[in-house]
């Protein structure tokens, strides 16, 4: 069985997915910003329901917690609570100006100024302020002086970014009202929490401040129930957007209806219901009941496409995702700490053979993936390992050949020191069990080794201990997993920069470059986008040089929908598709 | 039940063949009369290649016995020969991709370009491997467990059989998991696996053991024995197991395919053989979204994994009536 | 014998087993006059109960019955289940020899007994209970009120058999077959149940089957004797006939195998060595041969039929014999038949005398 | 009979209080729950902190074992790795199995006495052997197995054919289900078909082929033949000799094959995306969440319990020689 087949994917992106979820996502603002992300699918009429598959059950609702953290919890929450911004479906980040009239970033020391629409309020009337900003920012700033109800430490699923922040404070309350002096117990006295707008100073730069303030926790309700473990179901999670939560029935469904004290302009849909799937290969069979209208499984094989294949009037399409697979090389092996090893593996590594075999069948288009800090999809993209594109066994043959390494009878390399001298050449590659299409790629890879001279070994664990134990320790070789490109590529630092970094949390790899810190830092404070993507895609060519990872492809996303339905644009970020949902509607017949 | 030796009066009666989870099979044998005639019950005691004949010839005369003989033979020759001579291995790799069955590839390709016969026939191979293992390991536990628990009784009885009882509260399968949950930490070989399962499957045997010991130990050649001073060890081995071997043997066959069924079943949820290698349940889990489109990668599968447990059923089943002497009891 | 109340005619009995087709009873008539009481003594396998079960049509399905059996001058072989019923318990009952599994366990004996009674007479529940009181009353069983509430478990082997005579008389049936009734019994409770026996028989006025491989039961009870060896009668005759003037070596070896009031000095108890033959497949030649003192090899070529006993002395006067002397000649040998190529060269014979008085044998004791 | 009850309800407890611990040890023996949330660098460690105290994972595993027993005893199941509390879960998703098992369970008793007399009394005709191939089949066939194949090539095809949902493939309800709970019984009934067959079909024949060993052996009784011995009606000696006894055995088998229901619904719960407790406690085992899957256990091997005295009782009352004392 597969539950959690999301899941592995969701941890696989461990760092960035947790960066993902608890900041970039946002919706749209309004109709007009679809431009790039697809076009309008013609005019859809209000009233109707859609029901979307999700293939995860929930652990709660505030998405900020590391306890519900969860990729579809997402899906739900881009409709119910407030974001500034929205990454539409050209995974860019845009201003969702129903909330924010704007949002402006300079100064030194970083300064971000949003001014919150006069009208934006809560489910309940209660207006939208600098307050939830204040309190946001504190829940999720890691510092201890601030704590959840009864003292307890707040549960953050990420302190990113908020981390950096000095301070938070509101100005120009609505109809040029007088500041509230805020309270001691609320811990805002000064900071003008009934301000409309809002000023976010940080001590260092953060050049991905869009991606803080999603998903925004209302904080006079939290303040009550709970940040950690408040937000178990409707009555608390409240909406500040376009739905509302109407029901929650666990491990079955969420009703989303539309919220009555919306500002802007009010959703399609009357109701859009998401249904949990424990396996979501059960959503095709379902599509075609016709039991849901919309699903995105986490699952993209063959199997998948062509039985939805035949699903009648139904939209399919294949989108290649911000979910990239590689080969993590693990440098604190002998024989992978050196260079030429590493670079024979890459050069005798097919990947267009592993594409074609794999992700290949299921879309097309997908191509060997040349870049680690942004995905083909993104606008930001270089092919920075060109020189890998196609497979070159002789080159990979030359270079352990170069090291000394003999080849025996039986075809493999011996190396000439070191635990294996003498003896085949041989690694274990190890990735996460019960996933098909990863256990597929290591048996392409292990023949496509064998075709140079180095035995592979396979050798798979459980997400748990493959991602907690496993990589963390070091006890592997090469591994295979995917990471989650985002829109924001500060994220990547914590993956490259020097193991030895305490800061550097998820450098298994044992790789170690003073350059790439450098690069990386330098990307991360960038105060101009423009900047930002230049240091970090010469922080990726750095990390071609040394082939520190192998990149393989991108993971396609599949999504399919009934026709009746207009507006759904498949989005492939950790938004999810529901991030125009407020949109969709029964087409216009 | 829990208390197992409360359970006499019923399991006097009841000789259940096996217990199954996955499954949840019993495979039930017929109740045997409530005399005394354990001992001739399956006809292994007393001369013994005379009785072998008999049982011999009684299972050739049960056709399902034979056939099911015949088709876990045939398919266990087929996987070896296809190891060793078909043109693919399991983990071959061709560049036909997803084909349906033709004469290069009898039972198609895979979405990698895997030969699936070749696969299956490995699988097939690999889970009778499991099965085998399981067999010997769960008879052998279960045999000395429910020997010592009926030969001695008391506080070692109380002990071992509260332990057996463990097992028969949960369902085995739960308790697979969390044990398979463990062994994937260590290394997803397949002993490990067969390990595991023998560990949840000897209970059965064991309380069947130890009822036949109850008995047996009351009978006159055992107080012969012991009055001739034959250690305990001696009486048990040389005097008491032989007479409890039909049983033993049944359970061992049915063992066999519960095994199967229960490595199947962990496979299909991800907890049993891990790739490359392959086994029927994982092929069976990775085909099953295939079955309308792909139907090769899902059916054939399906269908050795039946026929070869079912096989095996029937070898039980002609196995255990063969043994036993009331079948061809004529009433005088 | 027109007036019998039951016949049975070349009754012949094959199972089909797994071990190939088991030829249990290989034709076998007699017939039963009302009253009368006719012994059929055999060992284990010799196709007694088989008789008695084919009779009554309650043989199991893989059994292949063919030849005869009338009851009330009415054939009853290949009748169906139903009209079967209707004359079971009534026409001809029957007693069976374990009494330890012959009570269905989960109900009290009081309901069995008046299921009987209401099987075929028309009165209700309460008069079906008080009848099976006065039933137990009869059978010997104390405190009868009371104990038809017990569930057989609660009764003694004899008191259980006892039960089942009285549901086997129940409806005064015209025939009992009593199946090996007191084998199953401890010695000193079989006296008592015999009794309980006689008493059904007075009551009912039933003819009875007695079938049982103690001569000693015969003795005290029928009026006349079948022999069974390997599924066919071997030797009919009265009782005294049987006791007195075997004309069969197999009658000879049971006779040898009892202890006998009536013989005179430390006689010792003999044994007929060997073990019955296999009933599977054909048989060839005379089935006791192999047991045979006096085979000869006609008895591999040709299996004997019954035929008429001429036990008259071939020349007078007897010699040996003479302590049994004046008893022994008023035997005739009216309705004395055996099946053996010597049989009047046997009959001649004293009693009992042609086996070894070894007592080695044991494996080979029958029944 | 109820200090039988009472000593074998003592003895059971005792046994599932072992079971406890040894679960518990190898559940907490096998791994960090954590391990995930530790290699994320970007949650906070003061929070991972926080859940190590919430779920007392630094205290000695004897220490954690009492506070997890001081509490299950009073009905507190403690909390997920996530931090939720267990005991509300562990009622929704019970309730979610007990629909389906309980029906099932009874569904298959019948249909195992109906095929097993059946074919008993048919026995050596062609329905004996298609019955008999029959329970075979599913026997041999694991429930993933009967499953899949129901799903994909019996329901499917049917809703395809008819043009509308008459079995749903995937959950227990439908997510917008509203009304009365009779306006619901329909839906109901459509979710709940598929994954009850396939549990009927997987548990009811091993009974069947029992109790058609049962009847036939109890056909060939001694106590059989002197009923009919007696002259009663050949229904009679079927329904009031055969049958009444027949059932005696089959009873303990059915008894203690319930943990192996629970475990076949495990599996049909996740071929039909059932939110049932076994799907629970399988994200549970993977989680490495000691605390589910202790709640697991308890509940499945109460009912389990629960279920064996109950088949006590009707054992005591089918057969009067058992007087449990």
């Amino acid at each position: 069985m597969r539950p959690s087949r999301r899941l592995v994917g969701v941890v696989a992106a461990i760092g960035l997915a947790a960066i993902t979820l608890a900041a970039c996502s946002s919706n749209n603002s309004s109709s007009s910003t679809t431009s790039s992300g697809g076009s309008t699918t013609g005019s859809v009429r209000t009233g109707g329901t859609l029901t979307m598959g999700l293939d995860e059950n929930l652990a709660g609702f505030n998405i900020n917690t590391s306890a519900a953290s969860e990729y579809v919890l997402q899906e739900i929450l881009d409709q119910v609570w407030p974001q500034p911004f929205i990454v539409n479906a050209a995974l860019k980040p845009v201003l969702n100006t129903q909330l924010i009239t704007s949002a402006t970033s300079g100064g030194s020391p970083q300064a971000v100024t949003y001014v919150i629409n006069p009208k934006a309020v809560w489910q309940d009337g209660t207006p939208i302020t600098a307050d939830d900003f204040i309190y946001n920012w504190q829940a999720q700033s890691g510092n201890s002086t601030y704590t959840d109800i009864g003292g307890a430490t707040y549960d953050a699923a990420s302190s990113s970014g908020y981390n950096q922040i000095a301070t938070v404070t509101g100005s120009n309350p609505t109809g040029g009202a007088a500041c509230d002096p805020g309270s001691a117990a609320d811990r805002n006295v000064g900071l003008c929490p009934n301000g409309r707008t809002v000023t976010v100073k940080y001590t260092t730069p953060f050049a991905d401040w869009q991606s803080l303030f999603g998903n925004l926790v209302p904080a006079h309700i939290a303040r009550t129930v709970g940040w950690n473990t408040g937000f178990a179901g409707p009555a608390q999670t409240i909406s500040g957007s376009w739905y509302e939560i109407q029901s929650y029935t666990a491990n079955q469904s969420v009703v989303l209806v539309r919220n009555p004290s919306y500002w802007g302009t009010p959703g399609k849909l009357d109701k859009i219901v998401f249904q949990f799937f424990s396996d979501d290969t059960q959503e095709v069979p379902a599509l075609q009941n016709n039991e849901v209208q919309l699903i995105n499984p986490a699952t993209v094989n063959t199997a998948i496409t062509q039985s939805a294949a035949q699903v009648p009037n139904t939209t399919k399409v294949t989108v290649p995702g911000l979910e990239f697979e590689h080969l993590d090389f693990n440098e604190a092996d002998p024989y992978l700490a050196k260079l030429p090893v590493r670079q024979a593996i890459a050069y005798g590594t097919n990947r267009q053979e592993i594409i074609s075999h794999t992700v290949g069948e299921v879309a097309s288009g997908i191509v060997p993936l040349g870049n680690r800090m942004f995905v083909a999809s993104q606008p930001q993209y270089v092919n920075d390992g060109s020189q890998y594109d196609t497979v070159n066994p002789s080159k990979a043959e030359s270079l352990l050949s170069g090291l000394g390494f003999k080849k025996a009878s039986d075809g493999y390399f011996q190396p000439n020191y070191g635990p294996q001298s003498g003896q085949d050449l041989t690694f274990t590659i190890q990735s996460t069990s019960g996933n098909s299409t990863r256990a597929q790629t290591e048996q392409l890879f292990q023949a496509q080794m064998k075709a140079i001279g180095i035995k592979i070994n396979i050798q798979n664990y459980d997400a748990n201990t493959f991602f907690g134990t496993n990589l963390p320790n070091g006890t592997y070789q090469i591994a295979e997993f995917a990471w989650v490109s985002t829109p924001f590529p500060s994220g990547n630092q914590s993956i490259y920069c020097s193991y030895t970094s305490s800061s550097c949390g998820q450098n298994w790899l044992h790789y170690a470059n003073p350059a790439e810190d450098k690069l990386l830092a330098a990307g991360s404070s960038a105060t101009s986008a423009s900047q930002e993507t230049t240091d970090f895609n010469q922080a990726d060519k750095l990390l071609w040089n040394d082939m520190a990872t192998l990149p393989l492809y991108q993971k396609p996303q599949y999504f399919a929908w009934s026709n009746k339905y207009g507006n759904v644009i498949p989005n492939a970020s950790t938004t999810g598709v529901p991030w125009n949902a407020n949109l969709w509607g029964l087409k216009a017949s | 039940m829990t208390e197992t030796s409360d359970l006499s009066p019923r399991q006097q009666r009841l000789r259940r063949v096996s217990t199954s989870e996955v499954g949840m099979h019993t495979l039930p044998e017929a109740v045997p009369p409530a005399g005394s005639d354990d001992e001739a019950r399956y006809g292994m005691a007393g001369d013994a290649r005379g009785q072998l004949a008999t049982v011999a010839r009684r299972f050739i005369h049960s056709p399902m016995a034979v056939i099911g003989l015949c088709i876990f033979f045939g398919l266990a020759v087929a996987a070896i020969l296809t190891e060793m001579f078909w043109t693919y291995s399991y983990t071959s790799i061709t560049n036909t991709l997803n084909a349906p069955p033709s004469l290069a590839h009898p039972m198609g390709t895979n979405s990698i370009g895997g030969d699936v016969f070749a696969q299956a026939m490995h699988g097939t191979l690999q889970d009778i491997e499991i099965a085998l293992v399981v067999a010997v390991l769960a008879t052998f536990i279960g045999a000395t467990v429910g020997a010592i628990a009926g030969f001695y009784r008391g506080g070692t009885d109380t002990a071992l059989m509260r332990f057996v009882d463990l097992i028969l509260v949960i369902p085995v399968l739960a308790i697979l998991i969390v044990l398979a949950h463990i062994v994937a930490k260590q290394a997803s070989n397949w002993l490990w696996l067969a390990i595991i399962i023998g560990a949840v499957s000897w209970t059965y045997v064991a309380r069947l053991v130890r009822a036949d010991f109850l008995s047996l130990r009351e009978r006159d050649f055992v107080e012969a024995s012991r009055a001739l001073g034959a250690s305990n060890r001696r009486i048990i081995v040389r005097h008491m197991l032989p007479n409890a071997l039909g049983p033993i043997i049944v359970n061992a066959t049915i063992t066999v395919a519960l095994s199967i069924v229960l490595e199947s079943t962990l496979s299909y949820i991800g907890l049993g053989i891990q790739p490359p290698n392959v086994s029927l349940g994982l092929l069976v889990d990775q085909g099953q979204d295939s079955a309308t489109t792909e139907w090769w990668l899902f059916v054939f599968p399906v269908v050795i994994l039946v026929v070869l447990i079912l096989s095996i059923f029937f070898i039980g089943d002609g196995l255990r009536e063969a043994l036993d002497p009331k079948k061809n009891r004529v009433r005088a | 014998m027109t007036d019998a109340t039951m016949t049975v005619d070349h009754l012949v009995v094959d199972f089909s087993t797994g071990d190939g087709t088991v030829r249990a009873v290989r034709g076998i008539s007699f017939s039963l006059a009302p009253q009368e009481v006719l012994g059929i003594v055999g060992e284990s396998g010799s196709g007694k109960s088989v008789t008695a079960l084919a009779t009554m049509g309650l043989l199991a399905k893989n059994a292949t019955v063919t030849g005869s059996i009338t009851y009330a001058g009415r054939e009853i072989l290949g009748l169906k289940e139903k009209q079967l019923a209707k004359i079971r318990g009534i026409g001809i009952a029957m007693i069976f020899q374990d009494p330890m599994t012959s009570l269905n366990p989960v109900y009290t004996v009081g309901w069995q007994i008046a299921e009987a009674v209401q099987a075929h007479q028309d009165v209700d529940k309460n008069e079906a209970m008080a009848k099976a009181v006065a039933l137990l009353q009869l059978v010997g069983i104390p405190n009868a009120e009371r104990r038809v509430q017990d569930y057989p478990h609660e009764f003694s082997g004899g008191m259980r058999q006892r039960v089942v005579i009285a549901i086997a008389m129940a409806n005064n049936p015209a025939v009992i077959l009593a199946d090996e009734p007191t084998t199953a019994l401890d010695v000193t409770v079989q006296a008592q149940v015999l009794d309980s026996l006689k008493t059904a028989l007075a009551e009912t006025k039933a003819s009875l089957l007695l079938i049982t491989h103690d001569l000693g039961v015969i003795a005290g009870l029928a009026d006349r004797v079948l022999v069974m060896y390997a599924g066919r009668p071997v030797e009919i005759g009265t009782v005294d006939q049987i006791f007195y003037r075997p004309a069969m070596p197999y009658t000879h070896g049971l006779l040898g195998s009892l202890p006998r009031l009536d013989s005179q000095g430390a006689e010792r108890l003999r044994q007929i060595p060997g073990a019955p033959p296999s009933m599977v497949g054909e048989m060839k030649g005379c089935p006791f041969a192999p047991r045979c003192p006096m085979r000869a090899d006609i008895c591999d070529e040709q299996e004997p039929n019954l035929a008429p006993v001429d036990s008259q002395p071939l020349d007078s006067p007897a010699d040996g014999s003479g302590s049994a002397g004046s008893a022994l000649d008023e035997i005739d040998d009216a309705g004395h038949v055996a099946a053996c190529h010597f049989a009047g060269d046997v009959a001649r014979l004293p009693v009992a005398s042609m086996f070894p008085d070894t007592s080695a044998d044991h494996e080979g004791v029958a029944p | 009979m109820l200090a039988y009850i009472l000593r074998r309800l003592v003895i059971s407890i005792f046994v599932l209080f072992l079971a406890t611990i040894l679960v518990f040890l190898l559940v907490a023996e096998s791994g960090d729950p954590l391990a995930l949330l530790r290699a994320n660098p970007k949650i906070p460690h003061r929070v991972i902190l926080a859940r190590e105290n919430l779920l007392h994972l630094n205290d000695p595993l004897y220490e954690r074992y009492w506070i997890w027993f001081s509490h299950a005893i009073h009905g507190d199941f403690g909390n997920t790795v996530a931090g939720q509390a267990v005991r509300p879960q562990l009622v929704s998703h019970l309730l979610v199995t007990l629909r389906m098992v309980i029906l099932a369970t009874l569904i298959s008793i019948v249909l195992a006495l109906a095929v097993g007399v059946y074919a008993a009394l048919r026995q050596g005709k062609v329905a004996d052997h298609v019955a008999t191939v029959t329970n075979f089949l599913f026997l041999a066939a694991p429930v993933f197995v009967v499953g899949l194949l129901l799903k994909e090539f019996v329901a499917i095809p049917i809703n395809e054919h008819l043009n509308r949902i008459v079995f749903y493939t995937n959950g227990e309800q439908s997510p917008t289900l509203s009304g009365s709970f009779f306006s619901r019984l329909p839906d109901y009934a459509a979710h709940t078909a598929l994954p009850t067959i396939t549990l009927i079909l997987v548990s009811y024949s091993s009974w069947a082929i029992y109790q058609r060993a049962s009847i036939l052996e109890t056909l060939d009784s001694d106590h059989v033949r002197l009923a009919r011995s007696k002259g009663i009606s050949p229904r009679r000696v079927l329904m009031r000799h055969v049958f009444r006894n027949a059932l005696i055995p089959v009873t303990t088998v059915i008894a203690l094959d319930f943990a192996a229901i629970l475990g076949g619904a495990l599996i049909t719960e996740i071929v039909f995306g059932w939110q049932g407790l076994g799907i629970w406690f399988l994200n549970g085992v993977n989680g490495l969440d000691i605390n589910i899957t202790l709640a697991y256990l308890l509940v499945t091997a109460t009912f389990v319990i629960l279920f064996n005295l109950l088949a006590d009782i009707i054992y005591a009352f089918l057969d009067p020689r058992i007087r449990y004392d």
